[in-house]
């Protein structure tokens, strides 16, 4: 038996701050250490050539040391040449398009998983099981493995054409390939599992086609999932760049991913750090200004997405 | 072990900042070696008594003895106690040995000697079949079992069972509180038994505290209490059916309700609240006795009969509700439409004032 | 079963949309056994609209002049429009030419390197120029509108006038065609840090070295590498750059760490590729070549750009970290320490920049030079070689009979003897015809600014002549263009003895020539690398073992 | 159940099927092919051509010294940092769990890499690695710790994949934490009540009751941060570029390697040594997704 250790009022509550000092002092830890790379990269894109190669770094700058001219410089037109006119880092037009892009393939990928989530929740067919397990395979795949042939395929549709490539036809390159997502689908339709058969039924009693169903029952109750998928699935056009660089003939057409490729090199081939930081904060800007404005569904889509798909 | 709770009081605030006193100021001495109930409906702070002395909960003030010890600030794995939680609380990815024996792998018990002791409180439980099973793969009683054998494993100084038998169907849980019964018996373990069920508590325990909105209405052995409720609570809360409850009037040393005499009382003039329990009333097969009633409804299960008297609307005011029952003996063949005269057996009537207190 | 049923009846589908792969036995590669067949040209010249793209990488900078042609050109054939794309960098040029070989869909003309034109040549989609070149065809420009109206136009070039090495590196495809003619063509040049020498100027001359009482080193005459590494133990502290003493921690940075392996393998008859794509790297002259330079790297004699994490040493040569700097004559200007700079950084100050060209084993091509490896003599015969680098221009084959043509004049109208030299001196390019360094012709290189390229070429000459004490006053534009013509000099003398190193495609058995040069460069950077940081296994031969893996399976 | 509708299922199916038959399956199989083609000439004009079929792609990829590269580095990065970073969001989210109050504004920071560029935060990284004006050098000065150069040209490749791992771990944590809430969240508080009667350290209970009953969720972290590991590129190309490390390639990793092929594929059979790498990739992943399906089986429990 164990010995029975009394305390009083005092070391009870002592041991209660010290646990939560430990706790929060953790937690703080980690979430500068989470931080740090954002702070660093904001103050770095204020920072003059200077105040960049200063050693030991400089951690803090007053608002009045603020050089903005690392972001007004980006915005320099071009003297001349194909882009004469457009700035330097053409921000506005990369966020167009990503906008664009993210807006299409989402609202591709929004109803080919509606429809295929239904046909999994609700239908019955035969082979289905076989076939959403193959379906769920394909998760596994590297998409590296993709990329070669697809681009052949675009070609083929006549999406890519070095000399007349237009706009929309960027546009599908960039979209329609990225209109399909089997992890959206299993998700979805673990959603569409949860409503109950009766209403089905009840629906069917009532001389409601499925498909009458599935838009005016259906989906109206799964759209918390829903709107999680659209999020998730807007932020992705974020991060592409390597097929974004490969079907666009033309600068104009591509992602603000592409922007920061292009490394903010001086004349001699030295890191332009500031620029580099300083566009690398307009890219990340917008996504954490969307991440606050619904950080709820956001956070809670993740997190129910990782709790068995 | 006898367990002392001196004016422990439980705040809770709500997320709105409203206060909920679910345990307010109770002082209760349990002796050691029994076996108690705490009893009271949802919500009257048993179980929130239960985690305080288990420590889970923290009081906002009082203190908590086991014996000479004071364990207000002692953390529950310093306390000594064994829990059994309303769902049991079994680990389910551990084997039911793997969960009887947790606590005394915590406790740093000699493996040998754990295990050893594993078997045994198998054994005690009728379990030692079905060691290498997972919870889920377990009957509910069996579940029940395995938790009473992870809390006793350990020797708890005592032992806390918080509404054990709620999850069980009927008979099974007739034939765990014998259970509970018997292995409270055979350990001599001080145990305290949650439940809102007065028959459970009854059956039970070895004495019953009865429990209303955080505080103790009354404590005594189980038939003390059900036979000399201290209050109207308490008097409605145990019995079942449950005790009728009259409007009357004590006037001149007798007690009347609806102008018809039902007995005598010492008491001064004036309005009372009178319970008579069902089994109360004695059928006067004389007819003598005022107190008279046409009967609505009869039922008869086994050897006792429950009447059903649904009482006439000019008599409205007599009870808090619109029917009484009485039991009285199936050989009487009594039917609906009768009319019956009925005595009050004195000892199972009880008056109390308009507050409830019991009066005398 | 039934997901395999799936599965090919999805592949079935799917095959439909995209092409098929033509498996045969024979690969049908048709390089160089295409007929050559005289080309036959319209009567007229054509003059129905005519859109040109021509693809390039370059930036601001330089596309602005080129707009300038692309106008000039315009107007003298309105019926031609000629969109020019930047797709800024030569590895995306060549990628997107690639892809589009196999659509059918290229550009009418693009830069490029040899390696370049070698794949699309494979591709079968380059034009074959000599039909041009030999062509007698003249037209009379009747277009009214025509800046040009009444001239006459000659589609035949005259080669003659080219640099020969120019013409070699353009004519070494299978067949000795031309596929492309040389543009905009530069060299290795070295840059010295004239302050420090002139510190040393006892020593130095003691070692045997001519130089200057201003610390001018010889323009005509290269050092030697033996002279190198007296020059080394005169000027180099390893310790550091040591201003009270004038001493640099490195003596000569080289930039290009591909181009020093490739160029240093001519010098010393180390064989490295041939046009057939054979990789001949593994042989014993290179090996010993290799461990001389890592003799080098260890004492601080030589240098690459990655000591101090940069792609090129001239920002460190500026900083005074390094005495000399061998690069590209495009880049000359970085290597000028300004008011531009961080002043602190500059620990010489604002010191004297010369340029010279770029060291040498021999004398005399087929002398013999003597190197201690390890403490050991060893004697190799070597060979005079400078790095030639630089694009060229070639036309596609897919285009029409008019864009071929007007293609053909305006790559002609690009290398004419005075656009040439005006590009040269405008880029810090090399003329790559030789009429341009005669060039009669005088250019605004600014509003207030006209000069002829002989002209040009005397600003350096004069401010030798000087000993650098030339009396131009602060404001005189010829400070603007004197390293541009010091490189353009050093250039000159060295055209004598320019390399260029074979190209060819990859083979089923090897490399490209593009990814040989790529991994000659890490090889030296690996030595490098060996022999800074203490956890890397590299040294002479895992580097070059690593060099041979990566080039041939 | 209802009758079966087939014909009106795979019309629901069609859009999401055709799409992915046309730019996965075919893909897929494509790749397959391509990969035993001898002398494959995509660009070859008229169409593509081969000469045969081979396996000498895949030997040609495993005599590359560079993919065992590519392998040894994704390799390092999959098995150092999945554990570590599965192991410091478990202690996060329980921590999180304990703490009444500053939950939500915690969670949120620690949300915040999932939702930025991975570029340009790499960009930002290797600046904070830098040798002499970088933070990390700062910081490790103030504890006393000379300067380490870790992206720098002449860095050691254990310096380097430090840089990598610590960038790779900041990244992932995100996700791992956010689902490891949710998970606990969804664990009976009863169970952490029934652990303090039974008398069990913080640190048991962490081991014996938060892992275990989260087990479903690690385990479900463990194949998705796997294969996101195995599948490492953007992490290094935003820490060291297209140089994929401070020495060439030194940071290769496998997917960077298919890419290298790719954007060679005007050589006689790149693609083919691509696509090889790729089935390669594909593999690999194939075989740790198995492993890790059967110690579930055995290690998950319920």
């Amino acid at each position: 038996m164990a010995e029975i250790f009394v305390e009083n009022e005092k070391a009870y509550k002592r041991r209660r701050l010290i646990s939560n000092i430990v706790t929060f002092g953790f937690l703080s830890l980690v979430a500068i250490g989470i931080l740090i790379p954002f702070y660093w990269m904001i103050l770095t894109s204020l920072k003059s050539i200077q105040e960049i190669e200063s050693v030991p770094p400089i951690l803090w700058l007053n608002f009045s040391d603020w050089k903005i001219t690392n972001y007004t410089d980006l915005f320099l037109t071009v003297q001349s040449g194909e882009r004469a006119g457009e700035p330097l880092f053409p921000f506005f037009t990369y966020m167009k398009n990503t906008v664009l892009i993210s807006f299409l393939t989402t609202l591709g990928t929004i109803i080919t998983t509606i429809l295929a989530a239904f046909a999994f929740a609700r239908l019955n067919f035969k082979g289905k099981d076989t076939l959403f397990a193959v379906l769920l395979a394909t998760m596994m795949v590297p998409g590296e493995i993709f990329i070669l042939t697809n681009f052949l395929t675009i070609n083929q549709f006549g999406w890519y054409d070095i000399l007349t490539q237009t706009y929309t036809e960027a546009v599908l390159a960039m979209t329609i390939p990225f209109m399909i997502s089997v992890f959206y689908v299993f998700y979805l339709r673990q959603t569409f599992r949860k409503i109950p058969d009766e209403l089905y039924f009840a629906a069917k009693v009532d001389g409601t086609s499925d498909f009458k169903y599935l838009l005016k029952i259906m989906i109206p109750i799964a759209m918390p999932t829903i709107v999680t998928i659209i999020i998730l699935n807007s932020m992705g056009a974020w991060s592409a760049y390597i097929w974004p660089a490969m079907v666009t003939t033309q600068d104009k057409y591509r992602l603000v991913s592409n922007g920061l490729r292009g490394a903010f090199t001086d004349t001699t081939g030295r890191t332009d750090y500031g620029q580099q930081m300083a566009a690398a904060t307009l890219v990340t800007v917008p996504l954490i200004i969307l991440f606050f404005t619904f950080r709820k569904q956001i956070m809670r889509g993740v997190g129910r997405s990782g709790i068995k798909g | 072990m006898e367990i002392k709770m001196e004016n422990l009081t439980k705040v809770f605030v709500a997320k709105d900042k409203s206060e909920v006193r679910a345990v307010d100021n109770v002082s209760l001495t349990i002796p050691s070696g029994k076996l108690i109930g705490l009893l009271g409906p949802s919500g009257c702070g048993k179980s929130t008594t239960l985690y305080l002395l288990a420590g889970l909960l923290r009081q906002n003030d009082g203190k908590i003895y086991f014996e000479e010890d004071e364990v207000s600030n002692t953390p529950p794995e310093k306390r000594g106690i064994g829990l059994v939680f309303q769902n049991y609380a079994l680990y389910p990815h551990m084997t039911v040995r793997e969960n009887i024996l947790f606590p005394l792998q915590n406790l740093k018990v000699e493996a040998e000697l754990a295990k050893q002791k594993t078997v045994e409180m198998a054994r005690l439980v009728g379990l030692e079949s079905m060691l290498d099973r997972k919870p889920k793969e377990l009957s509910g009683g069996q579940q029940q079992r395995v938790a009473i054998a992870r809390a006793l494993v350990k020797t708890p100084r005592v032992l806390l069972l918080d509404e054990p038998l709620s999850n069980l169907d009927a008979r099974l849980r007739l034939q765990t509180r014998e259970e509970i019964k018997r292995i409270q018996r055979e350990t001599q373990i001080t145990t305290v038994f949650v439940t809102h069920d007065q028959e459970e508590a009854m059956s039970i325990s070895d004495e019953i505290v009865v429990m209303k909105d955080g505080v103790i209405q009354q404590m005594g052995a189980p038939q003390d209490v059900y036979d000399d409720p201290s209050n109207l609570f308490v008097a409605k809360f145990l019995g079942n059916p449950q005790i009728n409850v009259f409007d009357g009037v004590i006037k001149g040393k007798k007690i009347y309700i609806n102008d018809m005499v039902v007995g005598k009382s010492k008491l001064p003039d004036g309005e009372v609240l009178i319970g008579i329990r069902p089994e109360g009333f004695i059928v006067d097969q004389e007819k003598k006795s005022p107190f008279k009633f046409n009967i609505d409804l009869v039922s008869t299960i086994g050897r006792d009969t429950t009447l059903i008297v649904d009482l006439p609307s000019e008599s409205d005011n007599i009870l808090d509700k619109k029917s009484f029952k009485a039991i009285v003996d199936a050989m009487l063949r009594i039917q609906s439409g009768d009319e019956i005269h009925f005595i009050v057996r004195p000892e199972k009537m009880f008056l109390f004032n308009m507050e409830g207190e019991r009066l005398e | 079963m039934k997901k395999f049923v799936l599965l090919l009846v999805t592949f079935v589908i799917a095959l439909a949309f995209a092409g098929c792969v033509n498996v045969g036995t024979t690969a049908s590669t048709t390089a160089g056994t295409q007929e050559t067949t005289t080309l036959q040209l319209a009567e007229e010249l054509p003059d129905e609209e005519v859109e040109i793209t021509f693809w390039h990488i370059y930036g601001t900078d330089k596309t602005a002049l080129l707009d300038q042609m692309i106008a000039e050109f315009e107007a003298m054939y309105p019926n031609v429009t000629i969109t020019d794309t930047s797709q800024t960098d030569y590895n995306t040029l060549r990628e997107k030419i690639n892809m589009g070989i196999s659509v059918d869909q290229v550009p009418t003309m693009a830069l490029g390197y040899p390696d370049h034109f070698a794949g699309y040549i494979e591709a079968d989609a380059v034009l074959k120029l000599d039909d041009y070149i030999n062509n007698t065809t003249e037209y009379e420009i009747t277009n009214s509108s025509s800046s040009i109206f009444g001239e006459t136009v000659t589609i035949g070039l005259d080669l003659d006038d080219f640099v020969a090495s120019y013409l070699e590196e353009n004519s070494q495809y299978e067949g000795g065609y031309y596929y492309s003619l040389p543009f905009s063509k530069s060299t290795e040049t070295m840059a010295v840090n004239v302050d420090v020498l002139k510190a040393h100027l006892t020593e130095i001359r003691a070692a045997g070295i001519t130089i200057s009482d201003n610390g001018f080193l010889s323009h005509d005459v290269p050092l030697t590498y033996a002279q190198i590494e007296a020059l080394a133990d005169i000027i180099v502290d390893t310790n550091g750059t040591n201003t009270t003493t004038s001493k640099c921690e490195y003596l000569l940075n080289y930039d290009s760490s591909g181009n020093m392996f490739i160029n240093m393998s001519r010098q010393w008859n180390a064989p490295y590729t041939n046009t057939d794509g054979e990789i001949l790297i593994d042989n014993d002259t290179t090996k010993s070549m290799l461990q001389y330079v890592q003799d080098l790297f260890l004492n601080n004699t030589l240098a690459l750009p990655i000591a101090w994490d940069q792609s090129y040493g001239s920002t460190n040569f500026k900083y005074g970290d390094v005495c000399m700097s061998v690069g590209s004559t495009a880049g000359v200007n970085y290597n000028i320490p300004t008011d531009a700079d961080t002043q602190e950084n500059l620990q010489f100050g604002q010191f004297q920049v010369d340029f010279v060209p770029v060291p040498q084993f021999v004398a005399t091509e087929g002398d013999s030079f003597t190197v201690s490896i390890d403490g050991t003599d060893s004697t190799f015969t070597g060979s005079l070689s400078a790095v030639q680098q630089g694009p060229n221009i070639g036309i596609f084959s897919s285009a029409s009979s008019a864009e071929k043509l007007y293609a053909w004049l305006f790559l002609k109208y690009l290398i004419e003897t005075d656009n040439t030299a005006k590009w040269a001196m405008n880029t810090g390019y090399l003329p790559a015809r030789l009429s341009s360094y005669s060039s009669e012709a005088a250019i605004d290189l600014t509003a207030s600014y006209s000069t002829n390229y002989a002209d040009f070429l005397q600003i350096a000459k004069d401010f030798w002549d000087a000993d650098g004490e030339v009396t131009w006053a602060t404001t005189d534009v010829r400070w603007n263009y004197l390293y541009s013509s010091m490189v353009a000099n050093i250039a000159q003398s060295q055209n004598t003895y320019y390399q260029y190193d074979p190209a060819f495609a990859a083979g089923t058995n090897s490399a490209g020539s593009a990814t040989a040069r790529v991994e000659a460069g890490y090889c030296l950077e690996n030595i490098y690398i060996g022999t800074l940081a203490s956890g890397s296994s590299y040294n002479p031969n895992t580097a070059l073992n690593t060099m041979l893996n990566q080039l041939t399976w | 159940m209802e009758k079966r509708n087939n014909l009106k299922a795979w019309l629901y199916l069609a859009p999401l099927l055709i799409l992915m038959g046309i730019f996965i399956f075919y893909p897929l199989i494509n790749a397959f092919y391509i990969s035993i083609l001898e002398e494959y000439r995509p660009l070859a004009p008229g169409g593509a051509t081969a000469t045969g079929y081979t396996l000498s792609n895949f030997a040609r990829i495993l005599n590359d010294e560079l993919f065992w590269q590519a392998i040894k580095n994704t390799f390092v990065v999959a098995f150092i940092s999945v554990p570590i970073s599965i192991l410091i969001s478990l202690v996060i989210a329980v921590s999180l769990n304990s703490i009444p109050k500053l939950k939500a504004l915690y969670q949120t920071v620690f949300f915040l890499p999932y939702v930025t560029n991975a570029i340009a935060i790499g960009m930002a990284f290797a600046f904070m690695f830098h040798k002499d004006y970088g933070l990390i050098n700062l910081m490790l000065s103030w504890l006393g710790i000379d300067p380490v150069n870790w992206v720098g040209n002449v860095a050691t490749w254990w310096a380097q994949m430090g840089a990598l791992l610590v960038y790779t771990i900041w990244g992932g944590l995100a996700f791992k934490i956010l689902v490891f809430t949710s998970g606990l969240q969804n664990i009976d508080k009863q169970y952490y009540d029934a652990a303090k009667i039974d008398s069990a350290s913080k640190w048991t209970v962490f081991r014996r009751i938060t892992v275990p009953l989260l087990s479903p969720f690690i385990l479900y972290i463990s194949i998705t941060s796997m294969i996101g590991a195995l599948k490492a590129y953007r992490t290094v190309i935003g820490l060291f570029g297209e140089r994929l490390g401070a020495q060439q390639n030194s940071m290769i990793t496998i997917v960077a390697y298919v890419y290298k092929y790719r954007s060679a594929y005007q050589d006689v059979s790149a693609i083919s040594y691509a696509a090889s790498a790729a089935i390669i990739l594909f593999f690999i992943t194939v075989v740790f997704s198995l492993i890790q399906g059967v110690v579930s089986r055995k290690r998950v429990h319920y």
